[in-house]
């Protein structure tokens, strides 16, 4: 079963979603195209999604991003040295100095008069916004994350631009660039499953015990967060998850709870992405 | 206290712009005239804090009908047009003002004419102009949610405790075209069109608009158009329920202030800098299949590094030149194998050409490709595979050793040729079908210190070897007690009608490649020893593969004083003598057995 | 003495009608009306006792000049026509009497008017009649060599004892036009036009004529025409000079005799049956590139049979029908091994799509095939590299073991046409990229006792083995002590995102598809045990493969008996339930594991 | 030197070319297509031909075409079971069935008057003719020997007609089916040079022993030509290679003579295309 492996079904991905959906409405059921459509998944129920959640850090600016022994053991192992994403940066950043160029020559401030709103425009260049997909992976049989980023403009972001959003730990393991399964013409940054059943069921296990013990203080599972944005709720949230697992010992996590989890563990991955507010 | 809205952003998926370059290409083509189109505007999952968004992705264009995706409920569908400029200067040229000020004139007579009472959705249409530079995947692009202004003060505000059944029954699963704005009567919610039949004295109304942010008293800008609407219609005091799904729900009192002046059409969306002017989005990372190949490369070669090997330096295997002497069987699985691992300059030198039975065991080479050169076509190929490949093939007859010169002009020139490429690229594969063609290259890759990697093929057998450089470790020609012209010697390993077993050479070819990568790997590169170790694991000497037995033998032996190849007066005379060098030996393989001391210890 | 002839024979090269069919395609098009072409005669080496023969070749099209490939004198050159008929009922349709007969009118003319006395070559003059079926590669085609004819009695013959040097220089350097044809006065060779200037009343000339055959006293048909030039032009009195390069010359005195009938115009070609029809030339075998492939092909192979291994059975292997399940990188490679080994009957399974990292490592895909299905684009490729192939591909997603059935119907008919395909081959090789999908078709390949060759990859090495069957060597699960659910056991041999070195498919696959090559040359095949030879070599088990050290190592293992997939309860579960057993299978891994006695001993 | 290797250069393949074509005029040298010239040997001699060559035999009604034993410990061995060739031959008979129904069908008796010379035709339906060409192998430093065939019509032959005139020994060893080299679309059928030197080396060496000692009876050279059909001009050649050889202690076979020697050999491989009248 799911705590033992750290794999779900799709019946239980879908008990999952909809508790997910339940507890946090931002996130929500999709349907997919007809020719992506999943014969095992109900036709409104293909994919998980939240969208515009948003990002005003990239990754890269949080200090301790510190990854959890264990899965090091598990054979990860950080990497070092100049990252490809830095120095296509700096390429980048003349690119774009052209892009401005362009665009600055096509300005028009006569194209309106002065709209009494306008004022309220709050100016945040470097605010980011992000969809973010769950969907079934059958090879692994675990949730998969896909990312579809846009900036401040609401203009598609490339994938070397999603990429500052992953913490440096996963970006250099498992993030792949994919053209989401669920949509048509789609390209996405994702989180390859292959260590997810493993990740999974070590904090699933972790939640379990954490119950057992009802340590509050050292709860080890905030350890998957890593970074305090949105401490106090996210406390809130597992106090709950621990609550209602009380009267079950054999399993103080069930598996409608497994996406709320996986979450957490996706913001260990994406921790300047808010979606757990 | 004034009225004031939220401004809506839009959010245009990549999708939407593939669309677009699709539609430009197959069926818009010249044409610049406004088309239809469709928005979303997410009303279940909204983020707190954030302006309202009109989203528009490939559904927009309508093929699948827009919105079909979300679940009842979840969003508003909105009418829109897009206008798809040829090129940046008529995008430039059109007047700006003008334009929103017709798309202000057209709501402002659907407001009249009833049909926006009909059809309130056309309250919220927006336009799009656009230029789409299908080269470059760039587009030059513009909303406007053209908006009547009206002027409003708030005269009170007030929390909705619960929302009626009526209402949410009417959000879930009215129409698109109804669902966000519409009439409060006795607690349920009624359409629109009700307003005509009102009597034409009536001067306050209650209305429900179903708001797309959750923003605390600053509603979507989308409910201007509807309270001009309303004071168009004679309206002086309007009770508006705005409601949020994913928020708390508020009721506002208005009464309509006329402060003389006309109302004001505005409605360009202004840059994340607060200017008005178009938004770029350059899409060649996300849709360029040329880049996506590219990065889905990298990736897959960064995933091994990740993965399984850290220390991997994949930088030096992507920027090694190779030279591949030789473009048959061994050449095209070779040159897979390099592909496999990012190698990106790959040069083919042949000057054969495909014959019909090369395909089946060539994988560079198709059956139409039978009468071409052989070269050419394996680089042309291998960009069919990977178009960031630099490949080139160069039709060039390798002077062999002990064939004597017949056309001095022409096989000087060849030698300058062979010595030039050569020179230019990193590591040389000997994978010529006779011994005598591996001869001069062997000379000159050891005169430049070049690391050469040699695979040869038996029936069931190969010998893949790398060469060592000055004394160290020893060439393909060192256990030769005969200089190369003698093809008789050894014919197995070198016959140009050898046959092999199919699976001999794709073993040999992927072993010659895995070499010189561990090579590339170790810090002395070719230099190493026949002990030495990388990240990959032994670096050997010699490999020789048996098929019938299914063994690997690993063998290393030393340069050999008098080697044909690689000893030193045979070096010294290339470097010195060069072509008069080359020559001698192809006109006469005693030159080189005197020159080499073979002849002495024969 | 009746003078008589040797009749003409044409050949036709194969460059003839290649060039016919191109210029039919490229210019001709339905244009029927004739066409100039030349025609070569050889002089210098006429085989004794064969007829005089009129060559057509490609270059009688005019592209390269006829003739410039042979020496100085060696032949003659001479103005032909061909008429290309649209279909073969034009052909058949045309009045070949009629056709003939104006041909002679119109060399009567020539004769007249002078143009032959100037051009002699025109006497020698021929017209083609052809139809070209250019999709079967089939010519139909008739020569006419238009011969008037006239009467001469052979007064004498005399052997030419030396020919003068004059003859022999004329016959060296003039132009094609007058070479044949000549006056012979005062011992020298000179123009015919000379003819023109001699006295109205001359009736008696000395000529030359280049005869073609070396059959004695009976000159080329050719020379009918020079004489009844002569004849018309009064001359009743002939001595000819019948030159041959290459047998004894010899001179004619001939006297016209008037028999008071006119001429008769012959000249048709007669079959080798003496009829009078045209000739077909099918040609497919020498130019249709698709035959040129096989055949080229199959002697590539027979090579290996005769010169190195005369025993082996190539068509044991060329008849084998091989089922591929996984399309990726070891499936291409095995399939283009197989393609090498001359096996034409391959399928390919999988359900994937190419993606964009695909072709660099699985050498059946390009760049623009990314999205497509991985095996139909697979099946298409092997046809792409040799037409003759037989090869399909089919989308069907493979049951997993332990991966419960989400939709019974589609699951169902997947198992079933999975059955029906393992049926229908003789070889299946387990190529997927994951070990749950490798469970379901070893245990149907097991129950119908195919032979079945199994490739996995690790980073860095690989495992190749055959499976037994019943109860003889063991299969893949056979090591396990679990049922194939659980995918985190083993996974570097197995998991979907494993990477591997470049280098490690490959080889993997050429050993897989060698094993299944010397598994045919088996009598027993696939029942063979693993100490077992053939005349390629060893018939190993196992084999695993470690690039790290480039080892290789062959191990043996009986089936397990209690083997989550070969074991008897299982096959016999397969056969008497079929998806009954296959769901339950599905949705419970402790089914296998109770069912196989695996559970009893964990 | 060629009777140490069996090799000769391309200036020895021009004076044995030259020495044969005097010898043999029937063989005479031809130029070749602009593109298709090679620049070590002369313009006008690029490859030596013979056209027309009759063949009334198929090989296979020749009987004891006897290999030689050194051949055959060189490595070769003869093949046994069914020839390809056997089976598509029948294939072949009922194609041929319908094509012959096809040109009958356009058989028009009354093209022309009788002619008079009518009667001379000798129908000899299973004649055939060849061109042979003698090209040189810059690979195997060899000269190589392409057959192109016509039928009793002057109609090509296909290759596996062709292969019909090939002794069974080679056929099944060193025949390939080749475009010509030294011609524009030509597909011709080639005896692979792969064991020309090691075979010249032997005839060489029989030649010069046979020649030293001067026993004509046990002139072993005659095996190479395992049949007589011309035996008595067969002699005479040999002969006259042994007189002019006397001389010449050293090297009692000149390298001129390469080529005649050369046909020897191939006429143990085609005995029934009758090229050394
Ligand atoms: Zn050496
Ligand atoms: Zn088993």
């Amino acid at each position: 079963t799911f705590s033992q492996t750290g794999e779900i079904t799709p019946e239980e991905f879908v008990q999952a979603g909809d508790y997910l959906t339940y507890k946090f409405p931002t996130w929500q059921w999709l349907g997919a195209p007809a020719s992506k459509q999943r014969d095992f998944l109900p036709t409104d129920k293909q994919v998980l999604v939240t969208r515009r959640v948003p990002s005003l850090v990239r990754a890269n600016d949080y200090e301790n991003v510190a990854i959890e022994e264990e899965e090091d053991a598990d054979g990860w192992t950080t990497t070092s040295g100049p990252h490809a994403g830095a120095t296509s940066g700096t390429k980048q950043v003349s690119a774009q100095q052209s892009e401005i160029e362009e665009i600055d020559d096509l300005i028009d401030n006569t194209a309106e008069d002065d709209d009494d709103d306008e004022q309220e425009y709050t100016i945040q260049a470097n605010k980011r916004f992000y969809d973010l997909y769950i969907h079934y992976s059958t090879a692994y049989r675990v949730p998969r994350m896909y990312l579809v980023g846009f900036d401040s403009n609401g203009t598609p972001l490339t994938p070397e631009q999603m990429f500052e959003d992953i913490s440096e730990d996963y970006r250099d393991k498992t993030v792949t660039i994919e053209k989401a399964p669920f949509l048509n013409d789609t390209t996405t940054v994702s989180i390859h499953p292959c260590r997810h059943a493993a990740v999974m069921k070590v904090l699933i296990n972790r939640a379990m015990s954490a119950a057992r013990l009802k340590k509050e203080k050292q709860d080890l599972l905030k350890g998957v967060k890593n970074i305090g944005l949105a401490d106090s709720e996210d406390t809130d949230d597992w106090e709950q998850l621990d609550d209602t697992s009380v009267d079950d010992v054999q399993s103080v996590v069930r598996v409608d709870q497994y996406l709320i989890i996986f979450l957490k563990f996706i913001t260990s991955v994406t921790p300047g992405i808010e979606h757990d507010y | 206290m004034d009225l004031t809205f939220s401004p809506i952003q839009s959010f245009a998926d990549a999708s939407f712009f593939q669309k677009l370059s699709k539609l430009k290409l197959d069926s818009f083509k010249l044409d610049e005239t406004a088309k239809k189109i469709t928005g979303v505007v997410n009303i279940a999952s909204t983020p707190q804090g954030e302006n309202p968004a009109v989203t528009v992705e490939d559904s927009s264009f309508g093929d699948e009908s827009c919105g079909s995706l979300y679940s009842q409920g979840a969003v508003l569908v909105i009418p829109g047009h897009i206008t798809n400029f040829n090129t940046i200067e008529d995008f430039k040229r059109l007047d700006k003002a003008q334009f929103l000020k017709k798309a202000g004139s057209r709501l402002q007579e659907l407001m009249e004419n009833g049909d926006a009472i009909e059809d309130p959705s056309l309250l919220s249409s927006f336009e799009i102009i656009c230029f789409a530079d299908l080269k470059k995947f760039k587009f030059f692009y513009w909303f406007a949610f053209p908006s009547i202004s009206s002027h409003w003060i708030v005269k009170s505000t007030s929390v909705i405790q619960e929302v009626s059944e009526s209402v949410r029954d009417w959000v879930k699963s009215s129409d698109y075209a109804q669902r966000g704005h519409f009439i409060i009567k006795d607690g349920t919610a009624q359409a629109l069109e009700q307003l005509i039949s009102l009597p034409e004295s009536t001067t306050s109304i209650h209305v429900g608009f179903v708001d797309s942010c959750l923003i605390p008293n600053k509603p979507s800008k989308h409910l201007q158009n509807f309270l001009s609407l309303l004071s168009l219609r004679g309206f002086k005091r309007v009770t508006v329920d705005i409601y949020r799904i994913s928020g708390s729900s508020f009721t506002l009192e208005l009464e309509h202030e006329d402060n003389g002046g006309s109302s004001k059409i505005t409605g360009w969306e202004r840059t994340n800098q607060g200017k008005l002017g178009p938004k770029l989005a350059d899409l060649s990372a996300l849709i360029d299949p040329v880049k996506l190949a590219e990065q889905s490369v990298d990736l897959n070669l960064k995933l091994m590094k990740w993965r399984v090997a850290p220390e991997i330096d994949l930088e030096v295997v992507k920027n090694v030149k190779v030279l591949l002497l030789g473009s048959g069987t061994l050449g095209s699985y070779v040159a897979r194998s390099l592909l496999g691992w990012g190698v990106r300059t790959i040069t083919f030198v042949d000057n054969g050409k495909v014959s019909f039975s090369n395909p089946v065991r060539q994988p560079l080479f198709n059956f139409e490709d039978v009468g071409k050169s052989k070269a050419d076509t394996a680089a042309t190929a291998l960009q069919r595979i990977f178009p960031n490949v630099n490949s080139k093939g160069i039709d060039l007859e390798i002077p062999m050793a002990g064939h004597p010169v017949t056309n001095e002009q022409k096989q000087k020139a060849d030698m300058e040729t062979l010595d030039k490429l050569i020179e230019d690229h990193d590591a040389i594969f000997l994978l010529t079908d006779s011994r005598e063609t591996r001869w001069l290259p062997t000379v000159i890759a050891n005169v430049k210190e070049k690391t050469v990697i040699n695979c040869a093929l038996g029936f069931d057998s190969y010998l893949v070897m790398r060469h060592g450089v000055c004394g160290g470790l020893g060439c393909y020609f060192c256990n030769d007690v005969v200089a190369p012209t003698d093809s008789l010697t050894d014919r197995t390993l070198d016959q140009m009608c050898t046959v092999t077993r199919p699976g001999v050479a794709p073993m040999a070819a992927a072993l010659g490649a895995e070499l010189l990568v561990s090579i590339l790997q170790h810090p002395d590169k070719h230099r190493a020893g026949s002990d030495a170790t990388t990240i990959l694991g032994e670096l050997p000497h010699q490999l020789r593969g048996f098929l019938s037995s299914f063994q690997t033998m690993k063998l290393h032996a030393p340069a050999y004083e008098f080697c044909s190849a690689c000893s030193k007066p045979v070096l010294d005379a290339y470097r010195d003598l060069g072509w008069d060098f080359v020559s001698s030996a192809l006109n006469d393989s005693n030159y080189i057995e005197e020159l080499s001391g073979l002849a002495e210890v024969q």
